[in-house]
C-alpha cells in the first residue's frame, strides 16, 4: 500500500466522519484512527466571553502575524507589582525600541517590599512594554515582547 | 467584618469559601495554578491571581507569591482552607507580619498542636486523657512489665524511631512481654540504627471521634456534637458521621468538656477539632488537634445549622461568638461520603476528564464540589471530585437517604470511589453502627474478592 | 405500610415522591407517556409503565390506564402528586373503588374544595374569614351601595359570568358608585348576554399567603409557619418564602387557628394548603383550599425540618401523626425560585434540548429537578426546569444565598426565566421584603425596558 | 478491495445507522467505526444496559430481516393483561400461522375486570405472538407481528 493509498484512505475517512478504518488482505494490514474529534464536554461549564486576543493598534498583516509568533515573551516569575524604573524619580530601565542584551535588567516586580529585577534572557529588541508601570502581575504574566537578535 | 479575602487553597474548599464570603457581603480572591486556571474557584471568585505553575510547591504552598497576591489585589485576610499552608505556623506568622489576617488560630498555636508529643504533654498536663504508656524510652525489660501492668494489656511496643509496623509488638499477656519485648528491640535495632522503644496501651477496634469547636478571641467557646469518622484507610477518612452511633447524651457532654479544656489549655481561637480515640469501654483519648477546617465540617453545619466557614470568618474578624452552647443542638442525623478520583479496589489515583456528570437532589442533599461536566481531575493535587452529604431525622433514613442519593449520583471519564460507598451503605455491619477504624481493612478484603 | 405505590405523575414531583418512596422503603411504579420513556422518574422508579400517547389527556389524566397500570403491577396505592388528576375527585373515588389507596383528602373532601362557592360558604360557616361581598347578585343600585357601605371601600363590582376583566370596575368612593355599577351593568350582558353583577371588597396590594396542614385520620392535625407567594404572574407562583417577611407569631398562631378550623370544617385528612389574601392592615381572608401537595411545599420543609411526602404516605398508611404543634418550629428562612423554561420576558415557553445543565450546591442549598444534560423539556407539559431551594438562618442570608446559587445554575440550549429570578433578587423592594401580588406586574415592566 | 466497494459499505454504515462494520471473506478483512454520532450527552444519564433488539429464535438472515421491516405490528391501546383466549377453558383466538381478517378479534387486553378484544387492523398471516398469555402489557407495547397479505 502506497501514500497515495493511504491519502486515499484518509481522505475516505473525512468524508464519511469514520473514527477508525482497518484493512487486512493479502497479508498486507493497515488501521488508521482517529480520537474522537471534539469531545462536546470539554467546552467550559458556563459560556465565558471568548478570549479574543489582544487587539492592536493596527490590524496586523498575516505577515506581521507569522512575525510575532518568533517573539520572545518575557514572563514574570513571580506575583507582584509591576515598575520600569528603579524608583519613581529615575528613568526606566529600558524603552520601546531599545537593544537588550541577554542578563539585563528590564524592569522590577516588587513584592512583599522587595524589589525583584526582572532581567532579559535573549539579546533583541523590546517591541512591546505588556504591562503599564505599577500594574499588578500575575506569575506567569507576559511583561515584554523581545524580537531576537 | 473584612471587605476582601484571598482564599490560599483550590478544588472544593475554596469553591467553599467563596460561597460563605458572598454569603457575608465579602469579596473574594482565588489563587490559582497555572494546572487550574479554568477551575470553579476561579470562576466564581471576584477577582483571581495565577501564583505559580501545577506544582504545589511551587503554587499553593508558594508563601511569597500568595502574599503578593494578596497585597496587590488588597485582600484584608487569607482563608487557607485544609491541606496545603493551613497548619503552616510560618505561613500564619507571615500573614501577621504582613498586616494580613491569617483566618485560623495564633502561629504559635499551630506550632503547638503541631509538635504530636508537646500537644499530648499539654493535654496530659490539663486532665484531658490521653493514651496511658510510657514516659519516653523503655531500656530494661522489668521496667517495661512494670509499666504494662500500670496500664493495663493488651500494650503494643512501639520503636521511638518507627514506622511501618517495624519495631512494633502487641502484646496480650504478661507472660509473652519478655520476648516481644527483646524482639522489638532488635527489630527496631536493625530497621532504624536506633533501639529505643516505648509502650503504649493497645485498643483492640477503636472508633476514631472527634469534636469540632469555635472559639472567640474573647475567651467564649463552643464544641460540637461529635464526628464518627472511623471508616477509614491509611488514615484516609472514607465515611463521616454525627452523631456517632454509639455516642449517648452522657459521653457526649464529657467529649465535650474534654475538647474544651484542650481548647483553653492551648488559647486556641477560630475554628478547630480535637481528635479523640474511644475504646470499646467507652473510654476516650486525645489524639491530637487539627487546626483548620475539615473536610468533615458539613456534618457538623447539618445537624446543627450553623455554618462553620461563615463563622471562622467573623472570628477572624474579631466578632464575639453569637451563639452559646445551649443553642448546638443536634438535629437528626448525617453522613458524607468522599467521592475520590480512585479506582475503588487499588484506591490508585484516576485523574482525567470528567465526561457526565449529575449530582443527586432533593430534600437532605448537599454536594460540596468544584467538578463539573468537562472538568478534569489533575494528577497534582487530591481526587476528591465531591463530597456527598445527606441529612435526615434518624440514622436509619440518613443511611436511606444516601443509598439512593449514591444511586443517583453519576460520574463518568474517570474511576470513583462510588461503587464501594455504595457497598460500606449496604454492609449489615454498618447499617447497625457497628465499626471501628479496622472497618475498612476487612470490608476491603471482601469487596476485592 | 404500603409495599408499593404507583406515581401517577411526571417530572421533579414524581422523582421527589420515589426519593420519599426509597427512603421509607416502598417499592415505586412510574407511569410514563410516550414522550418522556427517558425522563429520570422512569428510570429511578423500581418499575415503569407506559401508559400512552403524549398528549395528557391519554397518557397522564387517562384514568383507566393508570388503574390498570396499578392492578398489574400489585401497586397498593396511588400518589397523584400536584396537577393532573390531584385534584379530581372522581379520580380518588375510582382509585378507592379499586382497593387502591388515593394518597389524599377523602373524595368528598376534593369535591368541596373544589367548589369555590361551597368552599367559601362552608368556611364562612365556621368562622374563617372570607373575602366580604354581596350575597349573590345585586341588581339594584341602592343595594350595591348599602352593601358597599356594610364592607368599606373601595369594592369591586364583578360580572358572575365574567372573566378578562370586562364588566369590572374598582370603587373608591361612593360618589362614583351609580356610573360605575351601570358600566360594570351595561358592560357585563353586551359581553355576556348577561348583566348579572356581585360586589366584593378590594384589596390594594394584597399578599398571597397560605398555610400547609397535615392531618391524620384520626383528627389530628398541624399547621405549619406561613408561605409568602406573593411574586406571581397571572397566579402563576414564580418565588415562594417562608415565613413571610410581613407576618409575626401572633398573626401566624392566627393564620394556623384559621387553617384548623378549615381542616376540621372539611374534614381533611392528608397534606392541604389554605390560601389567604392578607391585606395591607394584616387581616387575612380565605380564598380557596388545595387538596394536594404544593409545587412549593419544600421551603416549608426546609423550615421546620419535616419531610411533608413522607408525612402524606404515612397518614395515606393509616399512621397517626406522629409530630405535635409544639414541635413544628421555624428555623430559619427558605426562598424558591421555579426555574421554568421560558422566555423571561414574554414568559412564552422554550421547549428544546437542555446542552449544559450544572446545578448549585453547598451548605443550604436544595435542587429538586427531574432535568439533565441531554433531557429534553417537552411541549406536552409544564415548562418546569428545576425548583431552586434555599435555605440559611435568616432571611437576608437566604437572600445571599439565592444570589450566589442563581449566579451558578447553567442551564443551555433552553431559555429560561434565572436571568428574572436574578433580578428579583436584587430589587430593592423585594429585598425589604415590600412587595404584594402586583409587584411583578411592575417589575416586569421595568425588567423588559 | 477498492475504494468503491468501501464507499458502498460506508453508504450502508450511514442507511443503517450503524457505528462499526467488520468483514471477514477469503483472507481479507475489512472494519470501519464511527464514533458515536450523536453527542455523547444524549446518552442516557446513567449506563443502562443496553438494549438489544429482542433475540429471534434463529439468527435472521439480511433477507427475513428485510421482510421484517414490512410486517404489522398489532399494538396494546391500552394498559391492561393479556389473554390469548375469552376464558381459561376455551381454545385461543388465533395460533402462529393463522391467516386472519381485518377487525378479526386477536386476543383481549383485561383492564379493570373489563375485557377489551382487541382486533386486527390488516388481512394478513400472524408471524408472531409477541406476548405470553397472562402477561401485563403496557400501552404501545406489541402484540402481533402480522405479514400483511
Amino acid at each position: 500500500m502506497d501514500l497515495n493509498e493511504l491519502k486515499e484512505l484518509i481522505a475516505l475517512m473525512d468524508d464519511a466522519a469514520l473514527s477508525e478504518i482497518e484493512l487486512e488482505e493479502d497479508g498486507r494490514r493497515v488501521c488508521l484512527k482517529r480520537a474522537s474529534a471534539a469531545p462536546v464536554v470539554s467546552a467550559p461549564l458556563v459560556a465565558r466571553p471568548t478570549e479574543v486576543p489582544e487587539p492592536t493598534a493596527a490590524p496586523v498583516s498575516p505577515r506581521e502575524e507569522a512575525k510575532s509568533a518568533h517573539r520572545h515573551k518575557v514572563t514574570s516569575p513571580i506575583v507582584g507589582t509591576f515598575y520600569t524604573a528603579p524608583s519613581p524619580n529615575t528613568s526606566p530601565y529600558i524603552s520601546l525600541g531599545d537593544l537588550v542584551k541577554k542578563g539585563q535588567v528590564l524592569c522590577i516586580v516588587e513584592a512583599m517590599k522587595l524589589m525583584n529585577e526582572i532581567e532579559s534572557d535573549v539579546d533583541g529588541r523590546i517591541v512591546k512594554i505588556c504591562v503599564e508601570d505599577g500594574a499588578a502581575v500575575e506569575y506567569g504574566e507576559t511583561l515584554f515582547l523581545i524580537e531576537p537578535a | 467584618m473584612f471587605r476582601k479575602i484571598l482564599i490560599a487553597n483550590r478544588g472544593e474548599i475554596a469553591f467553599r469559601i467563596i460561597r460563605a464570603c458572598r454569603e457575608l457581603g465579602v469579596q473574594t480572591v482565588a489563587i490559582h495554578s497555572e494546572a487550574d486556571a479554568d477551575s470553579l474557584h476561579v470562576r466564581f471568585a471576584d477577582e483571581s491571581v495565577c501564583i505559580g505553575p501545577a506544582d504545589p510547591a511551587q503554587s499553593y504552598r508558594n508563601i511569597p507569591n500568595i502574599l503578593s497576591a494578596a497585597e496587590i489585589t488588597g485582600a484584608e485576610a487569607v482563608h487557607p482552607g485544609y491541606g496545603f499552608l493551613a497548619e503552616n505556623a510560618h505561613f500564619a506568622d507571615v500573614c501577621e507580619s504582613a498586616g494580613i489576617k491569617f483566618i485560623g488560630p495564633l502561629p504559635e498555636c499551630i506550632s503547638a498542636m503541631g509538635d504530636k508529643a508537646k500537644a499530648r504533654d499539654l493535654m496530659a498536663k490539663n486532665g484531658v486523657p490521653i493514651i496511658p504508656g510510657s514516659e519516653g524510652i523503655i531500656t530494661e525489660e522489668n521496667e517495661g512489665i512494670e509499666v504494662a501492668r500500670k496500664i493495663g494489656y493488651p500494650v503494643i511496643i512501639k520503636a521511638v524511631a518507627g514506622g511501618g509496623g517495624r519495631g512494633m509488638r502487641v502484646v496480650h499477656h504478661e507472660t509473652d512481654f519478655a520476648s516481644a519485648f527483646h524482639a522489638a528491640q532488635s527489630e527496631a535495632g536493625a530497621a532504624f540504627g536506633n533501639d529505643g522503644v516505648y509502650l503504649e496501651k493497645f485498643f483492640i477496634e477503636p472508633r476514631h471521634i472527634e469534636i469540632q469547636i469555635l472559639a472567640d478571641d474573647k475567651g467564649k467557646m463552643i464544641y460540637f456534637p461529635e464526628r464518627d469518622c472511623s471508616i477509614q484507610r491509611r488514615h484516609q477518612k472514607l465515611v463521616e458521621e454525627s452523631p456517632s452511633p454509639v455516642v449517648d447524651d452522657r459521653l457526649r457532654r464529657e467529649l465535650g468538656k474534654a475538647a474544651n479544656a484542650a481548647v483553653t489549655a492551648s488559647r486556641y481561637v477560630n475554628a478547630g477539632t480535637v481528635e479523640f480515640l474511644l475504646d470499646r469501654d467507652h473510654n476516650f483519648y486525645f489524639i491530637e488537634m487539627n487546626t483548620r477546617i475539615q473536610v468533615e465540617h458539613p456534618i457538623s453545619e447539618c445537624v446543627t445549622g450553623i455554618d462553620l466557614v461563615k463563622e471562622q470568618i467573623k472570628i477572624a474578624a474579631g466578632k464575639p461568638l453569637s451563639i452559646k452552647q445551649s443553642q448546638v443542638k443536634l438535629h437528626g442525623h448525617s453522613f458524607e461520603c468522599r467521592i475520590n478520583a480512585e479506582s475503588p479496589e487499588t484506591f490508585r489515583p484516576c485523574p482525567g476528564a470528567i465526561t457526565a456528570f449529575h449530582v443527586p437532589g432533593g430534600p437532605g442533599i448537599r454536594v460540596d464540589s468544584a467538578s463539573y461536566m468537562g472538568s478534569v481531575i489533575t494528577p497534582y493535587y487530591d481526587s476528591l471530585v465531591a463530597k456527598l452529604i445527606v441529612h435526615d431525622q434518624t440514622r436509619a433514613e440518613a443511611i436511606a437517604k444516601m443509598n439512593g442519593a449514591l444511586s443517583e449520583f453519576v460520574i463518568e471519564g474517570i474511576e470513583t470511589t462510588l461503587p464501594l460507598h455504595k457497598k460500606i451503605f449496604e454492609d449489615p455491619g454498618f447499617i447497625k453502627g457497628r465499626f471501628s477504624t479496622t472497618f475498612l481493612d476487612h470490608f476491603l478484603a471482601d469487596f476485592k474478592s
